[in-house]
């Protein structure tokens, strides 16, 4: 655990640092997502997503990273550049959280730039809660972060991973009306989803700032 | 591998525009990195028109980047939308500030990809979105379902919107509102007498019997929605491909019509001809008149054999902008 | 049968050019009976420029009929050489007094068949003729052989006559001098990775194993000089054919280039963009100069999958003249 | 034997007559000429040429036939309008002979005609007597026409119709050099020229008139 200062506002190096932890966790669980996609999909899960962080990488070398908005932009582009379904709505996601504003984020920036990020990604994806996507960790998180008493991004963030690890769970119990896995109805119902499990991993990952 | 005149499968794309610019390097030009066609000479006040998705459709839809029609067109893989990044920065890089619009086949790739750079561009830009679903093939009652398959309806949308966008003020809603009015009067229906090659694999998609045509193909290969043995004869064809759009538009008689006669891949010039020949025979049988038409291969599906035909219930507006003037690559 | 979009075979011919006036009514006008096409709007004072052949290479040459290009197309039947009376129909339609340049491709029938139709009109008509024989893979040493195939090159004399009949004033003799300079001056190859189907019968001219290319093929469905089994890479299949082109037309470091990039049938718009990125890193690598271009199916062999690549040296006469107006259903 | 006045000058209906005797020999010979071409080439000759008479018999009944050139350009369009290596070239020697002047002809009118009309065939089809050819019989019968001391038109063509049997006969003894039957050499040498024997035919009809 690094520590990067003020604990109320999460600033742009905090980001950073935020997503290299996460490209790690990435890194080590790859196999097991594209397993996962492999059970109720196309197997190129872990695959895509690693590749997009690997990316972000190195890109996020290459910036100054003042703030949080610029590095989620980053970050977004190269999920932005990337085909597949989860490639683009992680990079729509990451994008619009960039709109947040250009200094370091309270609590209240950061639940408003996931919720409105939120709200995107179920808007042009159609996925509501309980159809066994990302949805089903993005949607508690976001509530997880309006809601919490909390005023340091970091206890925060850890509840909002705490939902979303929930949520995560959850999936592996549905059965899936979006994407690839809805071709295979029953027979993957008990195939917890990648793309909501990278959520909650996401989310996790801001613990080893 | 030798069948198809490319180098590394991976670079067939990129390299293919790069001789799009040997070719066209007059009307169009290579934005790389992210990929994207441009006009050579840039509309200084104009909505922007940009379209795109997966390649292996050409002339579609680079070949139709210039003046009176696409600003810019952004390709994907072979099949494969584009991403939303190059959708995004091809935006950027047309807007001139009267606003865009996206025309968009009905595809779950493109259209995601597309709407995401349109939503993640929308604090800054206006993007407005034009969907293209006229192949009658996949119509479906199904709640919630894909929808139909954008096929060739997408030339007379993207002809259209490039007219539109160049007259005098027009706005980004008109621009729009006049693509969606195309799609609304629009159908296509297409068939197979030979599945296209895979670049990659050297195989076709899928094997017909002597006789035998795939009725109601897409653009990408896939079977259609049924394997029949027609009687062979040029008229009987087009039939079956004409009849159900005149009924699905619902044209009484009397109805001005423009009609694409597509080639898709490897279908000759002169059998494109006799479908033309025979549609004309067709639709003067019902009493609709042929006002305009486009014959020739423009939106392929790499080197299938098959046609397909798109009807459009034109009005005096649509005509006007389909005679207006156009120059670009592949429609001049 | 159903593999071909046609009807009776006898048809097939007649109703493509019917469906030719039904695309193209705009610009080519069909005479019956004898069948020939013409401008819709005929030139009013200058030389005649009277193009023809078999049919099954379209555009090629009905496609080629407009303003900046032909003034008449005389088509034979698939593969055979128009009727002399044909032609001297077409000629006797077309000349407006200023006399006629006949552009023959160098097969016995049409040299046959034009040249009759020239000599019968030769005490009330001026016509010249210009002989297309670009074909280096039928160069040979023996006297008296039937020389040369006429391929790709005549779509650059015709457009050469063409510009060179609208310039005010041109004489007969100077519109067939050029298209005879243009003819000095090209050379073509060409080769195929699957022959024609024949639309009579269903069957391929000819079979290659997988891998195996045909080198040096003409536009008839024959088989060329050589069966290779190339590495598969585009870069080398437009070395073979344009290596050869470049040392039989003594083209040295800088000279300006003309190339025609010319898909046989089936191959596709991405193929032949990708041939033409390699033909220019190809000339540039002999420090030549690729000054135009022209990509695209123009002369066609039915289905054939495959391409050929012509090359002309340009100088400032012939690039004016390429670059001048032109107005047909093929080229714009 | 029809008589049509004027033993001097051949008449439009002299020369109506003559080929519409021509076509009935053709009619009556076409199995043996095609069977000809089937020994030293691809066995349509007889076809060709009898559907091109076919075509002309109906063609002449729409004329007034006031003068030769206007029936032997008739024929020509006939000719001219059918493929093969044959046709047009038949069409170029009536069509050449057409040129003639537009009144009954003299015998130096038919001596003068038919020299420019087979000057053309050699010319464009490039052949020389002795290739094995329809120039063989064309020959012998110009010269026969412009050496004759009869000043009537049947005697003229007469001793033009035996020189160009002659001439077709010689064909029997050679190796074609034009056409298709040269690629066959040797093996076709001794078979009679189709198209030679045909010429002969056409000038031994005006006995018929
Ligand atoms: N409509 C959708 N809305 C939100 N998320 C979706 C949707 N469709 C699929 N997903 C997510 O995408 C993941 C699969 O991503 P990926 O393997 O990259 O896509 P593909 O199926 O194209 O291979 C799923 O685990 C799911 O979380
Ligand atoms: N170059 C030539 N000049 C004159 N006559 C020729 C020539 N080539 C062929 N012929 C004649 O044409 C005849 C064959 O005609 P036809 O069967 O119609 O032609 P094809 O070989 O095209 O089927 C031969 O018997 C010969 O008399
Ligand atoms: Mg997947
Ligand atoms: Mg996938
Ligand atoms: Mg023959
Ligand atoms: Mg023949």
């Amino acid at each position: 655990m690094t520590d990067t200062g003020d604990t109320a506002r999460l600033s742009g190096p905090d980001a950073r640092a935020w997503f290299l932890a996460f490209a790690d966790r990435i890194s080590r669980g790859a196999d097991d997502l594209t397993d996962l996609d492999r059970r109720a999909g196309d197997g190129d899960f872990g695959w895509n997503i690693d590749t997009s962080l690997g990316r972000a990488r190195s890109a996020l070398q290459d910036i100054d990273a003042v703030h949080p908005a610029e590095v989620f932009g980053t970050v977004s582009d190269t999920f932005l550049a990337s085909g597949g379904t989860s490639g683009p709505l992680f990079g729509l996601w990451f994008g619009r959280v960039a709109h947040g504003p250009e200094e370091p984020w309270t609590v209240a920036d950061l639940a408003m730039a996931f919720d409105t990020a939120t709200a995107a990604v179920q808007r042009l994806g159609g996925a509501q809660v309980g159809q066994k996507t990302m949805v089903d960790a993005m949607a508690p998180a976001v509530q997880a972060l309006a809601g919490t008493a909390r005023p340091g991004w970091r206890e925060a963030l850890g509840e909002a991973a705490e939902a979303a690890s929930a949520g995560a769970d959850s999936t592996g119990g549905m059965v899936a009306r979006k994407g690839r896995a809805s071709y295979l109805g029953e027979r993957a119902a008990d195939v917890v989803d990648p793309g909501a499990l990278s959520i909650a991993w996401f989310f996790a990952s801001a613990a080893d700032v | 591998m030798g069948r198809f005149v490319m180098n590394a499968r991976e670079n067939l794309v990129q390299q293919a525009l790069e001789g799009l610019e040997v070719s066209d390097g007059d009307l169009v030009r290579l934005n790389r990195d992210p990929d994207f066609v441009t006009r050579a000479e840039p509309a200084r006040d104009e909505v922007a028109v940009v379209s795109g998705g997966g390649s292996g459709h050409e002339p579609l839809h680079t070949g139709f980047v210039g003046r009176g029609m696409l600003h810019a067109a952004v390709p994907g893989d072979v099949f494969a939308s584009p991403t939303a990044l190059q959708v995004r920065a091809a935006i950027e890089a047309t807007d001139t500030g009267r606003g865009t619009v996206l025309i968009i086949k009905n595809y779950t790739g493109d259209v995601l990809n597309f709407s995401i750079a349109a939503d993640l561009l929308s604090n800054t830009h206006t993007v407005e979105t034009v969907l293209v679903d006229d192949d009658l093939a996949t119509s479906s009652e199904e709640e919630g379902g894909p929808g139909r398959r954008g096929t060739a309806a997408v030339v007379v949308t993207e002809k259209v919107c490039g007219a539109a966008a160049a007259e005098a003020g027009a706005s980004v809603d008109r621009v729009r509102d006049l693509g969606r009015k195309v799609v609304s009067r629009s159908a296509t229906l297409g068939m197979s007498f030979r599945a296209p090659t895979n670049p990659l694999t050297g195989l076709r998609s899928f094997e017909l019997e002597e006789g035998e045509v795939e009725f109601g193909v897409g653009i990408h290969g896939e079977r259609g929605i049924e394997t029949r043995r027609p009687s062979g004869e040029a008229a009987d064809l087009v039939e079956s491909l004409a009849s159900p759009l005149v009924e699905a538009l619902g044209l009484d008689r009397g109805a001005p019509v423009l009609a694409v006669v597509n080639g898709l891949g490897a279908t000759h010039g002169l059998e494109l001809s006799v479908a033309a020949f025979e549609l004309r025979r067709f639709l003067e049988g019902k009493g609709l008149s042929l006002e305009r038409t486009l014959v020739g291969p423009y939106v392929t599906s790499l080197d299938m054999k098959g046609f397909s035909i798109t009807l459009t219930a034109l009005d005096d507006e649509l005509t006007e902008l389909w005679d207006a003037p156009v120059h670009t690559p592949a429609l001049r």
